[in-house]
């Protein structure tokens, strides 16, 4: 980590191979955040005072490097890459006055700021692990005492297990075994009785539609539904030697009449 | 051990003794004998000494150091037995039962008994919400508005305060509960398998904490 | 009650008092609040002020009275840890994610999840907040009043507890933090570093980091 400064020059192999031992170590940083706090680290002043436009160079250092090694990135890394990259040019240019907005000082200080904050977080993490711990270095009174006379009974509940609970409850409805709808289906059953009933009504040839059952035809759903089960119906019957079908051609109208009408 | 080195280690002095026997004898979870107290302590250490030292100055106290069989241990005074009555309840968990009606409450709220036999998806029998009533935790709301002018239930202040809400409204809702892992049909293990990979997970996950 | 009967009833003297207090904490594990201890203690009773004795008692002993929250516990002392090996519990070791989130929390708190993500740089796993909430260390706390009312998380009375806090005030650090603007929540400035159309809403900067 130490001689990131200097990876513009020509350097030699001991250094190089540091550095691609870095850049493979880059599973062990979590995300760009953590990576540019690691390398910010190198330029040894005050997280307040860091450079940030050097701190950028050494990020598309490195995501170059990593690339070059063949190193696939992650996505995040590679999005700061691009968001540091253009800071850089904005950094580099003089201010455009008709640039709106916040200036690329305003965003390198943010920048920054979420460094220190990061680094803050990890300094008080430390200081909080480090503290005296209860069952490590304090401790509660080992034997409670809790016999007497008068026994209650308490019921106890976490709110952990409350929400597991209900987190139970509504996984079950999502992952209840499927179920048909029935409400908008017409099974072949269905209208294999009820063509059964109509055959004796059937004359000359008429139109499959029009024996559709009363109440089916309004939705797209019912009727999908009930002329499917319908013309499979009288396919069935047609098999059985019931009734005869015709249709003239292709979408054209299915026609059906009793077997034997002439 | 030569004399010398003997003497760089050499006993603490009493004061220091008795408050180790006094800081062992509190946090043990049984009375600790004597020369379990020995093993503890530094070298040279006189733990019976400690222990006639450390049992005076909790003479007259609101605890006692008395012994039992051949080892020591702190036991309230007597006549202050009294005041431990409440150390004695028994906790239990709540039925499976009580603890979905009552999440369906607290979710739901106001909801009346058809309701949460609708979500459970089985009926609620009277023991279960009389249970809940008991204990304080769920209380009748105002009636609903339709036909049969049915009781609704809502959770109470207590119900906040013993799962420690601010109110009802701050429990998380589905997507942040499938976020925390609870929504999973996998059983939830006590521990992460790896904790140390926690954030290098499949990258889909960012998308289910988002709210 | 006529005032005869009252002072057959007065409250115990001071000494007592403290006698009882002492007795109820050493009885109990968990802090006990003052509310509690004027619950069962009798009528009249003044705990905080035995409160006050009693802490004075134990001062340089190896059990002190120590405040946790609105509680109070005993507890040993702490240079005496070594001697309780037998009873020190091994602890389930936290991932690095684990506690940096905790840190979060405990500064930052009320703190939401994008927060935590956000403070961070990258997403926080399933498996953290869960474990830490299972610890019983974090613990919902009101809803952000922003839009899609995000939960929040603050810490427990059990994480207190544990790292021997009487507030969350006494963080360590925590001034300095307050003091350097460390704590405050500081938005990405406005534009969208590479947004040409201005219509598109500002990313708040957690998306940066988000695949």
């Amino acid at each position: 980590m130490s001689k990131t400064d200097d990876w513009l020059e020509t350097r030699p192999t001991p250094d190089r191979l540091a550095d691609e031992a870095l850049i493979i170590d880059v599973d062990g940083f979590e995300g760009p955040l953590d990576l540019l706090l690691n390398l910010s680290r190198s330029q040894k002043v005050d997280l307040r005072r860091i450079s940030v436009l050097q701190l950028a160079e050494q990020y598309l250092k490195f995501v170059n490097q990593a690339v070059a090694l063949r190193i696939e990135l992650a996505a995040d890394y590679l999005v700061m890459a691009a968001w540091l990259a253009y800071l850089k040019s904005r950094l580099l240019l003089p201010p455009d006055p008709a640039d709106a907005g916040p200036s690329a000082e305003d965003l390198a200080a943010h920048l920054a700021f979420q460094l220190e904050r990061l680094a803050a977080m990890r300094d008080v993490a430390a200081r909080l692990m480090a503290r005296d711990q209860r069952g490590r270095d304090f401790f509660a009174r080992g034997q409670p005492e809790a016999a007497s006379i008068c026994r209650a009974l308490r019921y106890d509940a976490s709110l952990l297990d409350l929400m597991r609970a209900y987190a139970r409850i509504r996984t079950r409805d999502d992952f209840r075994p499927y179920a048909f709808d029935r409400e908008h289906v017409f099974t072949m059953e269905q209208a294999l009785d009820r063509m059964r009933g109509l055959l004796g009504y059937m004359g000359a040839w008429a139109d499959l539609t029009s024996f559709l059952p009363e109440g089916w035809g309004a939705s797209p759903t019912r009727r999908r539904s009930a002329m499917a089960a319908h013309f499979a119906a009288v396919l069935e019957m047609a098999k059985r030697g019931q009734v005869d079908l015709k249709q003239t051609e292709i979408f054209a109208p299915l026609l059906m009449r009793r077997k034997g009408e002439a | 051990m030569d004399p010398a080195e003997l003497s760089l280690f050499a006993a603490p002095p009493m004061g220091e003794q008795e408050r180790m026997v006094e800081a062992v004898l509190f946090a043990s979870s049984e009375p600790v004998t004597l020369a379990d107290l020995a093993r503890r302590m530094p070298q040279g250490c006189d733990p019976a000494e400690a222990l006639a030292h450390l049992s005076r100055r909790y003479e007259g106290r609101g605890v006692h150091l008395v012994q039992v069989g051949a080892a020591f241990a702190f036991r309230t005074a007597a006549d202050l037995g009294h005041l431990m009555h409440k150390e004695s309840v028994e906790t239990r968990k709540l039925s499976r039962a009580a603890i979905e009606t009552l999440a369906i409450v607290a979710y739901h709220q106001p909801v009346t008994r058809a309701e949460i036999e609708e979500i459970r998806g089985v009926a609620v029998s009277r023991g279960t919400v009389d249970q809940l009533l008991e204990l304080n935790w769920i209380r009748l709301g105002r009636r609903r508005m339709t036909p049969g002018r049915p009781v609704t239930f809502v959770v109470t202040d207590a119900f906040l305060d013993h799962f420690g809400l601010e109110s009802a409204r701050d429990l998380p809702g589905l997507k942040e509960l499938r976020a925390a892992g609870l929504l999973d049909s996998r059983p939830l293990p006590d521990l992460p398998p790896n904790a140390e990979d926690d954030d290098t997970e499949a990258p889909d996950q960012s998308e289910l904490f988002e709210d």
